[in-house]
């Protein structure tokens, strides 16, 4: 399990792209049992909210698999 | 953003209460796929196979959880002397068509659905709603084409929304916006259908004999009470080469006959057991 | 450090307000109204948020369609056609299409990486060291191999130890002062790019 | 034909099927039944490599049935022109010209000029290299119209020429040589005759089909041809279409970051010819007629541009500065250059030469002689990492610790993150807007080349050297603005327009540059695409209406002088008149008395078109052309069906082989063509005609999800899933013979490598009857290499180092190869 930082820059559904602080642009999606709503992650894209992704790769597909969202002081 | 730029893309100004859909004309398509690259980046959908399948051109394989919009390639090639010099107007002898969720009118998707996450939206469209859907995935097998399916990481079901965010502001839906060769058709279903008729009666005396049309009412594709398919398509071969059901129909058209069926056999048994167990004393 | 997850408390409030039976005793559509969630109800397309948005010509082949890219906050959020174009009307091919892809792709560079003569792997060095170091060896190249004339006497004024390739992908200023600074400055002749390729 | 619009250029085939609902006919000439064949009305297989033999029996057809455009060929083209009596052309020196001069492996050109008068080339090479240079014969040229004779009789007109060079084209040895049916090129050539005149126009679509060939030249020279002689060239709907691969490639050879042209089509100095001083070079290139006369114009704006102020009358405004090429510096020979460790440093900015360069082994190894390598892409490429991934390193032929190449990867702005303008394959100049700044460290190319030149500036700022002269007189200073410094684009796009100097005030069109130094213009085609310090014309984005006239003049600029189709004087007929209501496009104003029209108009806008030149007083550039002569860049004004200079495989196109070819060129002794650029070395061996070690025909070619060296869509995850692999397609009739089967692995091999791919095996290959013997086409999309999400073998392993005489363009369309089934590397 790995966490990294960033803005959510777009989000659709379940499914957001995070512009890391690091630099760089990563695709996620939210598992079931974390437990958040589209309608959350969309506010998190309005209010560019400063996030923490913990995440796994995922073998079938050229994305992220979040397991949780944290929100980070600015 | 230009406020109802579907008029600009597609003639179009979507207004709710209207019913739109596709209407796909294989004759014009080239099988660029521009349909599903444009629908994976709107949707931020993510790639999901990176393996040759050797089916032609079409790597896509099928619509999926995370493909929304599938390009199939269909290689007809030889005809009589087995060479494809003169031919038909149009897309010949090697068959694309760009397929997607139908958005049948009367959908049996929607109808297995127990929670109202898949309803109908106002315009005319079915799409699952994220926050109500639970996963449970009747949906999955009620579909006659084979459309929506789970996605094994968010646990919920996904097809294609016809673009409903973009709807509401007044935009054309992403595929349609991009095609190439205006392939895909966006607009109001009663008009799309009229210029598909049209269309058809026009490639008639082109000699294109073989385009009829899939999803309009009684037409093959809308059988089996679906109504009709508020996206449909032109099509040249028959549906199974594009591995489209010939007769698709509603699930619930059989709701009756299997309760019987299933109250029938539970009597049968019911008696069965009571006569092994009345025999035995 | 608060994490995001809908908590009970709020999965019980969303059920009652999107709850569907009340409104479809009330007379609405079971499969329409009645069950349409708040969530659906607000939905909007991205491009609503966007806080800037320009016309670029896609990046790709040389037909030229044009493209509007949306951004928020300094970052892309979007690029599709540009319905105003006569070229394209709206409509893109699937490379086109993937234009906002390659903006974002992960397998995106965005710092320098130096080899370092017979090394076995990059190491990151910073932008300005890099610019300096191949000032440097630019300077030290012509220097070694500037060529006046040539045996015969013939006027040459170049040097045949460097060459450049690109770029077709690359704007016209860009190529303009490649062409410029290289041959004009420098005197390199080895000066190409895909236009033969 | 010689392209595959609904595969690569996909928006460009929206408009062929917008002429198809208007009645168009479609027809397809490939080696492949593509998804462009599947639109089409007709699709006729060729062999890789035929397409001349194709088209020169269409011109066979056209000459033999009488079906040429008759006003519009005998007043626009050269067809009645009288040329030197010394000429002989292929049918009579079995597939040469006169003038062949074997020690030297050149053509001489005396025999190919007009009787009695020399005619300068049109293209950036005017210099006619006759044995006697810019000879009185030449001055012919003010003194007259070139020898005609209107009635097509004289033996040596244009007209009896093509005639006899043709007669042998025959629609039978067009099936021998192509392989297509008689019957489908008869209803090709019967169709485009049909779609010709007053009323109809056919065009010709073409790409790298046609010019990644030895004979590439001659094969789009072949579509010129039969576009004069049908009357299709310079009106609505007709010519001859580049479609051109890369968003500014079009850019990129106008303001060339090419080694034989100076900015617009200038030729580059050659230390070989008379172009020591700048007067030699002003007179040895300066055409006496047409509009190149007004060559010392664009020659000296260009250097007041480079040098400013230390261009001086007296330094010969710093010509001296630019430097002499010695010969043929272009990417085929430069990477020879670099396997010999002339070269020592290299830029790549944006492209990737392992995957895009020929004998791809060759070039990974000769890197490894490279002193320092500088690549600037948006990610790591193979180019980049050929010095740890490279197929010499994978074959422990080398180890990274023996390369001493010093390595940067330097990341690239990319669109949106920079603003500028790319130049379209309609010479549309479109401004991109900057939205966004580039992320961490990468920059634009403009602001990597600025501050390169403002270090070495720096650097050299106090030598008194001579040699260092021309880096601290250039004018180097540019507004920049933001943290990172970004120069300003639309500074250098005001450089390029031009202004006039020293006050710097925008040049308004190309009419109002000067030869006194009085005016800078870095690319004297793009004039009048800044007019004025506020109006930017790439900038302006306002399409005409659904009313018309739908030539969308305020969309963009294209050059020259925002002319959307050049040469538009020949849409209308020689008195003026619009040719048909339907094709009407430019006319002659009566009451005006002025050309007027939908476009901007490609004449001198009072010239009568009945417009004679005064020969007594011996007139220059365009007062020597009278009033019915559209091609004003060519001496005489007159399409040029015959060539007389500037060509060097000869002044009409003949059909060559390949020059790897499994058959003997079926219509002439002559195999291959005789100038066609051979570098024979060990590390770039070509297989002898009909070598049985490789009986199969390869074609190479591009797919619409991928693009160029693949790097912006295999590394881009929604476009590596569409063609995840690298494979080749070959026929079932092959694939049997060779117990093959579907998706299994299959090597390919040349004298120059050997590669692996899967086999998708396909009816949209057919083998070929080739003068009574079958050939099998084999097809590979050449985008694949280790780097990205999609992977495979790069197929330019198997190419060689070849090109075109006149413009070393490489032969990847068709070579010869083997094939096995299996696998290269022991899984």
């Amino acid at each position: 399990m790995a966490t990294v930082s960033g803005i959510v820059t777009v989000a659709q559904e379940n499914r957001f792209q995070l512009a890391l602080d690091e630099g760089g642009t990563r695709l996620f999606v939210v598992t079931h049992n974390a437990a958040i709503d589209p309608d959350q992650l969309a506010a998190l894209q309005a209010q560019q909210v400063h996030v923490a992704v913990t995440f796994r790769p995922v073998d079938e597909l050229i994305a992220g698999e979040a397991r949780a969202i944290t929100e980070l002081p600015r | 953003m230009i406020p109802d730029e579907a008029e600009l893309t597609a003639g179009v100004k979507i207004e709710p209460g209207k019913s739109y859909g596709f209407f796909t004309d294989t004759t014009r398509c080239i099988g660029c796929k521009a349909c599903e690259v444009a629908c994976k980046e709107w949707n931020l959908l993510p790639a999901d196979g990176l393996h040759l399948t050797g089916m032609s051109y079409d790597n896509t394989v099928g619509l999926s959880a995370s493909t929304w919009r599938h390009v199939a390639f269909i290689e007809k090639i030889s005809d009589g002397d087995g060479r494809a010099t003169e031919m038909a107007p149009y897309q010949s002898n090697w068959l694309m068509m760009s397929d997607v969720c139908k958005h049948c009118h009367n959908a049996p998707c929607l109808e297995a659905c127990p929670t109202g996450a898949l309803f109908r939206t106002e315009f005319d469209t079915v799409v699952v709603q994220q926050d109500i859907c639970n996963g449970c995935g009747y949906c999955v097998p009620a579909c006659p084409f084979g459309v929506v399916e789970l996605n094994m990481i968010d646990g919920k079901a996904h097809k294609c929304t016809l673009c409903y965010d973009r709807l509401k502001g007044g935009l054309e839906p992403a595929c349609a916006k991009a095609c190439p060769t205006d392939s895909i058709q966006f607009g109001e279903v009663g008009e799309l259908q009229q210029r598909a008729h049209q269309r058809v009666s026009e490639l008639h005396e082109l000699g294109v004999d073989s385009a009829y049309l899939y999803g309009v009412p009684n037409s093959p594709g809308a059988t089996g009470d679906l109504g009709h398919l508020n996206a449909f398509f032109l099509l040249t071969a028959e549906p199974e080469a594009y591995n489209l059901p010939a007769a698709p129909s509603r699930a619930s058209n059989r709701v009756g006959p299997s309760l019987s069926f299933g109250l029938a056999a539970a009597a049968g048994l019911a008696l069965a057991a009571a006569a092994l167990f009345g025999w035995q004393k | 450090m608060t994490k995001i997850h809908r908590r009970f408390a709020d999965r019980v409030a969303g059920f009652v307000r999107d709850w569907s039976l009340p409104r479809q005793i009330a007379g609405e559509s079971p499969y329409s109204k009645a069950a349409e969630s708040s969530l659906s109800q607000n939905l909007r397309p991205r491009l609503t948020e966007a806080d800037k948005v320009g016309t670029i010509i896609c990046p790709y082949c040389a037909v030229g369609c044009s493209q509007l890219a949306y951004a928020k906050n300094g970052r892309i959020i979007h690029v599709e056609g540009d319905p105003r174009s006569p070229i394209n009307q709206g409509t893109l091919c699937p490379k086109g299409s993937a234009t906002f892809g390659w903006l974002t792709s992960e397998r995106r560079l965005d710092h320098v990486l130096y080899r370092a003569p017979y090394g076995e792997h990059w190491e990151r060095r910073p932008l300005a060291w890099a610019m300096d170091r191949i000032a440097w060896l630019v300077k030290q190249t012509r220097d070694e191999t500037f060529v006046d004339e040539l045996p015969d006497g013939t006027l040459v004024n170049h040097t045949l130890a460097m060459a450049s390739l690109g770029g077709a992908t690359l704007d016209n200023e860009e190529n303009y002062l490649i062409k410029k600074l290289f041959c004009g400055g420098l005197g390199m002749v080895w000066i190409e790019n895909q236009a033969r390729v | 034909m010689g392209s595959n619009l609904a595969e690569n250029h996909p928006i460009a085939f929206r408009f062929v099927l917008q002429a198809k609902d208007k009645g168009a006919t479609i027809i397809h000439v490939d080696p492949r039944f593509t998804r462009t064949s599947a639109l089409a009305d007709i699709y006729a297989p060729i062999r890789a490599g035929s397409d001349i033999a194709f088209l020169g029996g269409l011109i066979n057809y056209i000459l033999e049935r009488d079906l040429w455009f008759k006003e519009y060929a005998l007043n626009y083209t050269n067809l009645s022109t009288i040329i030197d009596e010394r000429f002989q052309d292929a049918s009579a020196l079995d597939g040469l010209f006169s003038g062949w001069d074997p020690d030297s492996r050149s053509y001489k050109y005396d025999s190919w000029q007009y009787q009695g008068e020399d005619v300068p080339a049109s293209i950036a090479e005017h210099y006619v290299n006759t044995t006697e240079s810019y000879s009185e014969k030449l001055r012919r040229l003010e003194k007259g119209p070139p020898p005609r004779d209107p009635t097509l009789k004289h033996p040596n007109t244009v007209y009896q020429i093509l005639k006899r060079h043709y007669a042998v084209y025959t629609p039978e040895k067009v099936e021998a040589t192509t392989g297509c049916p008689r019957a489908v090129f008869l209803k090709i050539a019967e169709a485009l005759t049909r779609a010709s005149g007053r009323e109809r126009t056919g065009a010709f679509c073409y790409a790298v089909g046609w010019t990644h060939h030895t004979t590439g030249v001659q094969m789009i020279r072949a579509a010129a041809v039969i576009q004069a002689l049908l009357g299709n060239t310079g009106r609505p709907g007709g010519g001859v279409f580049a479609f051109r691969g890369h968003s500014s490639i079009q850019g990129s050879t106008d303001i060339p970051t090419l080694y034989n042209m100076l900015p617009s089509y200038l030729p580059q100095p050659q230390a070989h010819k008379p172009h020591a001083t700048l007067d030699e070079y002003l007179q040895s290139e300066t055409p006496p007629t047409g509009f190149w006369n007004n060559f010392p114009k664009y020659a000296v704006s260009l250097l007041r541009a480079w040098y400013g102020d230390h261009a001086t009358k007296s330094n010969q405004w710093g010509f001296p500065w630019i430097p002499r090429i010695v010969g043929d510096h272009s990417q085929l020979p430069m990477t020879l250059a670099i396997a010999d460790g002339v070269i020592r440093g290299l830029f790549v900015l944006g492209q990737n030469p392992v995957i895009g360069g020929s004998n791809s082994a060759m070039i990974q190894r000769a890197f490894a002689n490279l002193d320092w390598l500088v690549v600037r892409d948006f990610t790591e490429t193979e180019t980049a990492s050929f010095w740890y991934a490279g197929k010499p390193v994978r074959s422990g032929e080398l180890r990274p610790q023996d390369i001493k190449t010093e390595v940067f990867l330097m990341p690239g702005a990319l669109i949106g993150e920079k603003e500028g303008t790319f130049t379209g394959t309609h010479r549309l100049v479109q401004f991109h807007d900057k939205i966004v700044e580039p992320p961490g460290e990468a920059r634009s190319e403009l602001g990597f080349i600025y501050h390169l030149g403002r270090r070495l500036q720096a650097l050299y700022a106090d030598s008194t050297d001579e040699k260092d002269a021309p880096v601290k007189a250039l004018t180097w200073e540019y507004p920049t603005s933001g943290e990172t410094d970004e120069p300003s684009a639309e500074a250098v796009l005001k450089e390029m327009n031009g202004f006039t100097w020293p006050d710097r005030r925008q040049i308004g069109d190309v009419h109002e540059l000067k030869d006194d130094g009085s005016t800078a213009c870095g690319v004297w085609t793009y004039a009048g695409v800044f007019p004025k310090d506020d109006h930017n014309q790439a900038r302006s984005r306002r399409p005409d209406g659904p009313d018309g006239p739908g030539t969308h003049l305020g969309w963009g600029f294209a050059w020259p002088s925002n002319r959307r189709t050049i040469y538009n004087r020949a849409a209308a007929d020689p008195e003026g008149r619009p040719w048909s209501e339907r094709k009407k496009l430019i006319w002659w104003d009566a009451e005006k008395q002025r050309w007027d029209g939908y476009d901007v108009v490609d004449f001198e806008p009072e010239k009568r078109p009945d417009y004679e030149p005064d020969w007594s007083r011996h007139p220059k550039g365009m007062a020597a052309l009278d009033g019915r002569s559209p091609f004003t860049m060519i001496a005489d004004g007159k399409s040029s069906l015959f060539v007389p200079s500037g060509l060097k495989d000869g002044p009409l196109p003949t059909h060559y082989e390949p020059i790897e070819s499994p058959v003997h060129n079926p219509l002439y002794g002559q195999q291959s063509s005789p100038v066609a650029k051979q570098w024979r070395r060990p590390d770039n061996h070509y297989h002898p005609v009909g070598d049985p070690r490789f009986p199969y025909v390869l074609t190479t070619y591009r797919l619409t999800e991928h693009h160029a060296g693949g790097t912006p869509t295999r590394s881009v995850a929604v476009t590596a899933e569409l063609q995840p692999e690298g494979f080749i397609e070959l026929t079932p009739e092959l694939a049997d013979g060779l117990g093959i089967k579907h998706l299994d692995w299959v090597v390919l091999s040349t004298l120059r490598g050997e590669i692996e791919a899967k086999a998708l095996i396909t009816e949209r290959l057919r083998p070929l009857e080739i003068s009574g013997r079958r050939i099998h086409q084999i097809g590979m999309p050449w985008h694949f290499g280790w780097e990205g999400y999609a992977k495979g073998d790069i197929a330019n392993v198997l190419t060689s180092v070849v090109g075109d005489a006149n413009t070393t363009m490489h032969e990847g369309k068709a070579l010869t190869c083997n094939l096995r089934k299996g696998r290269l590397r022991p899984q």
